[in-house]
């Protein structure tokens, strides 16, 4: 907003010589023999680390939203027991992600690079002998590995046991995020696009902020928790009542999920923006084109549900609005550094019809999905690869990738397909990766009884019998109930 | 790890990054430009969060029965300006054509044309962080009009104001070349511009004139000016969640608010640098002082420490310091935001005495301090900033009391005065029009039962036991016709 | 996410030749005659700015945190006031800050070095005077000093009556925290680190980002308003109903609860982070380390509260879960920047037992401490203190303090001990220096009898009485209630 009018050079080098006494520390003087160049890189290296770790913090505020969004779109009698959850997702995946997980996703070895899992820093090991680079990546990709945890929170809410959810989350944070993590986004990866040797063609898969690995996995793991859950009670009988309380705080939720959807904008604006990783040379011209594509595709993705919701059922429907917003920010991930201002317009509007789509189809089969994870993270997850193996510019992706990929760039735009193959192999093969586990823990605690609440939990609500809460109308109940001995603190769960 | 091999470990990671760059020179203005730009965009997202702050206030301060209609109004009220401002909104205020340069509006990059030739970035940078000011201005409107304008002309207004009417003053104050801006040597008024630093102009009062007006054409909501008039439309039932509301949402906006004025520096490298906590502390005095005046006077006067008056004198006194905030001393920030605080009470009483009704006090806030903020900045704007920024031609156009020679007050003045006329006349002919075609207000039924139950499916327990006892109950059916 | 692939010179060179068309804004250019150490130093000093203020910034969202908790915890009655408190709490540390606050901490006078207390900068005189280095400092330190004043506010919540509280809350932002800060922080202090004429064999105490000052300052003026104020009405006995609504809106409540922690776990990433005060050198090399320290601290302060809980009573507690988290913040904040992952996870679960043991031996004592700030606060920031003097790293601590701190790490990683030592001088001194003040300030205003609210504004909630606010629940007891006279809006406060 203003002129440029700098201060004579010879104030500046006064400045500079008594720079350090106007410290209110003390600190040991930076040394003089210390080279121009190596000051530029320090400095680099310094914005570099600050970038990443404040995108972090950015992407953590997403937990609220995540914790808002769900318990607002819940049950009031399971509240608390959703809140907790959450709390104690981000303290199992920091405890997972510091024993196994960053070392599989990230811990390349120096002797000899594996495509498919890593096996370095277990426990944090060496983890700060470099420079901080490695600590930087540590926090900023533990916050993405807490958001997918939280995903599968929201599907299968209201139904699944604490104990199992929570098991489930520290084996996301352990084993199936950071696996594929390491495929598509560290050193000698199979699927990732800064190895020369990539598997395909020596073409990597572009994920830029993990529409694949967080999304896709989240919503693959919430949507195979809910089918094998089961509907809750009541779910599909004409008095059901979201609420649980007959719609009486229903002000309240309102209240709740819209602070809860836009901690998730704001958070994702830290999610895109900072997989970038670094800010200095290209990198740093492409920062604002990632803020305005994020911008762009969450402004599309609510138009068509809104609007398909208003002339289908004459209702303004704020859950369908905010689900669309959410949506059309799942599509952009994987394509924000990549498509025109256009084409992330057209991505969040096509995310948007995929949600209703797969909303309606999932109320159709009679699938209950409480937060809609099925066609917010797993439908526009998967499209969000496919957006990108359309619409991704051919300059962008030569001035990141260098020449070799001078072809590997969206179908639309006149690439060559193999993008488009390359992502579709990534999705499907993530989308077994994580069918298959989650197959397995769901199906087999499901098998061993541990995986869904009794029937009485369900009916007088989790917080009630595990959380010593209890509403009004809870205690009303409670009163007048023969059931009422096993609300003691000391019943067994 | 000692510094000496952490300097060896250094040269290694110097001789890798200077592969393919010739000096030193451009590494520098590269790694300026990357900075800006992560600064730029990085309060961008601090701003963005007082869209939260601006839906928590308002549906905290308006009757229960509206809440998820107004928390709607302002997701499509973003939702709106974004493609308001990709359209055309961006390119009326920033779109400079390099063959001619207009003083009035801009006439490039619609839609985004010609933004992605790998030189936008910083054009970029300045379309992601104006927008959120763009949208900010949208949102102050809702608060005005909040409880009995109708969802569709609410938000065609909201995108008529990231398409035109933000757009076209900001313009002329902030684009090299407007006929108001401080960058251009060639501005109307002897070649000297208007001080409007962080949009308390234009963006406050833009959206505090919209707003005022708005709220005298729709009028009172039914029963305001009665006795038995209750805030909450719930007999009060829930007034600790809507204190906990409010709160929220002026924590969130005071927090967005630091981005919003530093942010507005833009870059950060040369002198800028120096001024980014000038701009901080500024901003926190002035929030300080501004809760001051109307807290003692509530309390002297009504024996009341009023929670809803010291949280707008708070956002007042933010209000107030958002045109100045970079050019003014500590005690000047802290005196401003004093001020401000005596003219939102001054102003909301008015209000209520004329029997206008806003909900918000947006009038007094927004469109009050934000004219305050343009005449505070031209009485204590100091001369050594002053012309760090804008160069020695500038040096005798700084604050009246500071002994400046009154010319900036002048053209202040006529910025106000002009950006007032251009928002009070789309925003009368936006909202007279409406009104006279019968489709700016809800009806008598809605405001009677709420709009959520109505138009969004959402029911109260007091709206749903009302229901049950009424006759007018088959009207509240989802398949109504009612918009 | 990506390796450096960049465009040849010339690529950059005619980019920089573009450079200033590419502004939006008509900018004159930068002078060439502006030599590049100097270039280079001024970028260094904006990016520090620029780092500073923004972890205030975030810092600032704390504020939410406290002022949620707080309100979520007690009863709904008092809401309104508990949240006027907070934000009156910020407008004065503001005016005291300004005052005479950072004055006091951080005014040093080029003629002499004053060990105890500062002495420049009243009213921000001469303090935009040299280039913001100043400024930078007084704001992110504000937020520090507002954030000491809300725990106050957290221990002595439901019964301290407004003005008495806020006097405090000033008197905390002029003299309190101000003078303990200058001992530890400001150039010169006889406890800092940075001063090599430090009191004790000129070694300074590490309290990198006020353990000691922050929360150990605040949890021991809480705990001492606590005490002296006594419990609340009906605090110890059977029926003692935590909500003061019949547990009616228990699940906003959990709400609540949990956006303030989260808030302040956000928060507490600015207040870590921001510490470093810069980020050029090696500051910026350990600025990824004190996000990943601090999120491991967060991680490991649920578990023995949450286990123990669970084991001891047969419940999933919510608040139990949440202040073992915020009892691992506290604890990291002292030594976040020394000491290894591992050390920072047994830091922050050690605290959880701290917290927890404090918490029970309160409610033994019959002690009413509503937001249990004894454990969070003063527990945890004085294990803060001695955890920091346990773990600390030798190569981190010589990196920042040069080779005459080679000995003064932490003892159990071969340390002399001297750190143990200097760290609990500075504990006990900054402590006796509370507790003086607390104590003068409680016992004469409770002697006065202004401390306390009246037992009718305990009965019926200040909010009624002295905010015009009421609860659907009050309203039915006013009506049947022969005080209903003394509840109108112009009784006497």
């Amino acid at each position: 907003i203003f002129k440029n009018n700098m201060k004579g050079s010879s104030g500046i080098n006064a400045e500079y010589g008594s720079r350090m006494a106007n410290y209110t520390y003390a600190f040991v003087p930076i040394e003089q023999n210390q080279t121009e160049p190596a000051q530029i890189a320090n400095l680099t290296k310094s914005v570099n680390h600050y970038f990443l770790v404040q995108t972090g913090m950015i992407v953590f505020a997403m937990q609220i939203g995540f914790a808002f969004l769900e318990a607002g779109n819940t049950q009031v009698k399971h509240v608390t027991n959703i809140l907790m959850k959450i709390f104690l997702n981000n303290a199992l995946t920091i405890m997972g992600w510091w024993a196994t997980g960053f070392a599989f996703a990230f811990g390349v070895r120096q002797d000899y690079v594996n495509p498919f899992i890593g096996s370095k820093y277990f426990f944090g090991t060496d983890i700060g002998s470099v420079n901080g680079d490695v600590e930087a990546k540590w926090f900023f990709v533990w916050t993405f590995c807490a958001a997918c945890a939280a995903i599968i929170s929201g599907g299968t809410a209201g139904r699944i046991s604490f104990q199992s959810y929570l098991v489930y989350a520290l084996l996301v944070a352990v084993w199936i995020f950071p696996v594929p993590c390491h495929w598509l986004w560290s050193e000698g990866g199979w699927l990732n696009p800064n190895n020369p040797n990539a598997a395909i063609y020596q073409r990597g898969a572009f994920d830029f902020a993990g529409g694949c690995l967080v999304h896709f996995i989240g919503g693959v793991s919430s949507t195979v928790g809910t089918i094998v859950l089961g509907p809750r009670d009541g779910r599909f009988t004409t008095n059901w009542d979201g609420a649980g309380e007959k719609g009486k705080i229903s002000a309240a939720r309102s209240m709740w999920t819209a602070l809860g959807t836009f901690l998730l904008w704001f958070g994702w604006y830290g999610f895109n923006v900072g997989s970038l990783d670094r800010i200095d040379n290209d990198y740093g011209n492409l920062l604002p084109h990632v803020a305005v594509n994020t911008t762009l595709a969450a402004g599309s993705g609510a138009i068509f549900p809104t609007i398909f919701t208003r002339v289908r059922y004459r209702v303004w429907d704020i859950n369908v609005m905010m689900n669309g917003i959410l949506s059309g920010l799942v599509a952009i991930t994987s394509g924000c550094v990549f498509v025109d201002m256009w084409a992330a317009f057209v991505i969040g509007f096509v995310s948007g019809i995929i949600y209703t789509g797969l909303t309606t189809f999932m109320l159709f089969l009679k699938i209950d999905d409480p937060l809609e994870a099925c066609g917010i993270h797993m439908g526009s997850g998967a499209w969000s690869m496919i957006g990108v193996a359309f619409f991704a510019k051919k300059d962008i992706v030569v001035t990141l990738y260098g020449s070799s990929y001078e072809h590997h760039y969206g179908v639309f735009m006149g690439g060559d397909g193999l993008l488009l193959a390359v992502n579709l192999v990534a999705l499907v093969t993530v989308g077994l990766w994580t069918l298959f586990f989650s197959l397995l823990y769901f199906g087999v605690t499901s098998r061993l009884g541990y995986l869904r609440i009794t029937k009485e939990e369900e009916k007088y609500g989790l917080d009630v019998l595990n959380h010593m809460h209890m509403t009004h109308a809870q205690r009303v109940v409670m009163k007048s109930s023969s059931h009422r001995e096993s609300t003691t603190p000391n019943s067994t769960t | 790890m000692s510094l000496e091999d952490n300097s060896s470990s250094l040269t290694n990671l110097t001789v890798e990054l200077s592969n393919g760059l010739r000096n030193n020179t451009a590494r520098i203005i590269n790694l300026e430009q990357a900075v800006n730009h992560y600064f730029t965009v990085q309060n961008g997202i601090v701003v963005f969060a007082m869209q939260i702050g601006f839906a928590f206030l308002e549906a905290g301060n308006t009757q229960v029965k509206h809440v998820t209609n107004i928390l709607m109004k302002i997701f499509l009220n973003n939702v709106l300006t974004i493609t308001g401002w990709w359209a055309t909104g961006f390119a009326f205020a920033y779109g400079v054509r390099e063959d001619y340069v207009n003083p009035f509006i801009g006439s490039k990059y619609f839609f985004g044309t010609d933004f992605n030739d790998g030189s936008s970035s910083d054009l970029q940078s300045v379309w992601f962080f104006t927008w959120t000011f763009c949208t900010a201005c949208a949102a102050i409107i809702s608060g005005g009009a909040a409880g009995r304008i109708t969802i569709q002309s609410y938000l065609i207004f909201a995108l008529m104001v990231s398409m035109w009417i933000f757009p076209v003053p900001c313009h002329w104050l902030w684009s090299s070349g407007g006929w108001l801006s401080v960058t251009n040597p060639n501005a109307t008024i002897y070649n000297r511009g208007a001080f409007d630093f962080a949009g308390g102009c234009v963006v406050h009062f833009i959206g505090g004139v919209s707003s005022t007006v708005a709220t005298i054409i729709l009028g009172p909501r039914d029963g305001r000016f009665t006795g038995t008039w209750e805030g909450a439309g719930e007999k009060g039932k829930i007034s600790a969640a809507r204190s906990m509301w409010t709160a929220l949402g002026t924590f969130l906006l005071w927090f967005g608010w630091y981005g919003f004025n530093v942010g507005s520096l833009q870059r950060i490298d040369d002198v800028y640098g120096d001024l980014i906590a000038r701009i901080a502390v500024n901003t926190s005095l002035a929030a300080a002082g501004g809760a001051v005046f109307p807290t003692v006077w509530t309390i002297a006067r009504t024996r009341v420490w009023d929670i809803n008056i010291m949280m707008n004198g708070i956002l007042a006194g933010l209000v107030s310091i958002t045109s100045g905030c970079l050019m003014v001393d500590a005690w000047a920030a802290y005196l401003i935001g004093f001020i401000s605080g005596m003219i939102y009470i001054g102003l909301a009483k008015a209000m209520l005495m004329l029997k206008i009704d806003d909900p918000l006090e947006a009038c007094g806030i927004h469109m009050g301090s934000g004219a305050w903020a343009m005449i505070s900045v031209s009485f204590f704007a100091r001369q050594d900033l002053v012309v760090i920024f804008y160069g020695a031609s500038y040096r005798e156009h700084y604050g009246v009391f500071m002994g400046g020679d009154g010319l900036l007050l002048g053209v202040n003045l006529l910025a106000l005065v002009t950006v007032g006329l251009w928002t009070c006349f789309f925003a009368l002919l936006y909202f007279g029009t409406a009104s006279k075609l019968g489709v700016l207000r809800i009806t008598k039924e809605e405001e009677k039962y709420g709009m959520d139950v109505i138009n969004h499916m959402h029911m109260t327990h007091a709206q749903k036991t009302v229901m049950k006892s009424s006759s007018r109950r088959e009207s509240s059916g989802i398949t109504s016709d009612n918009t």
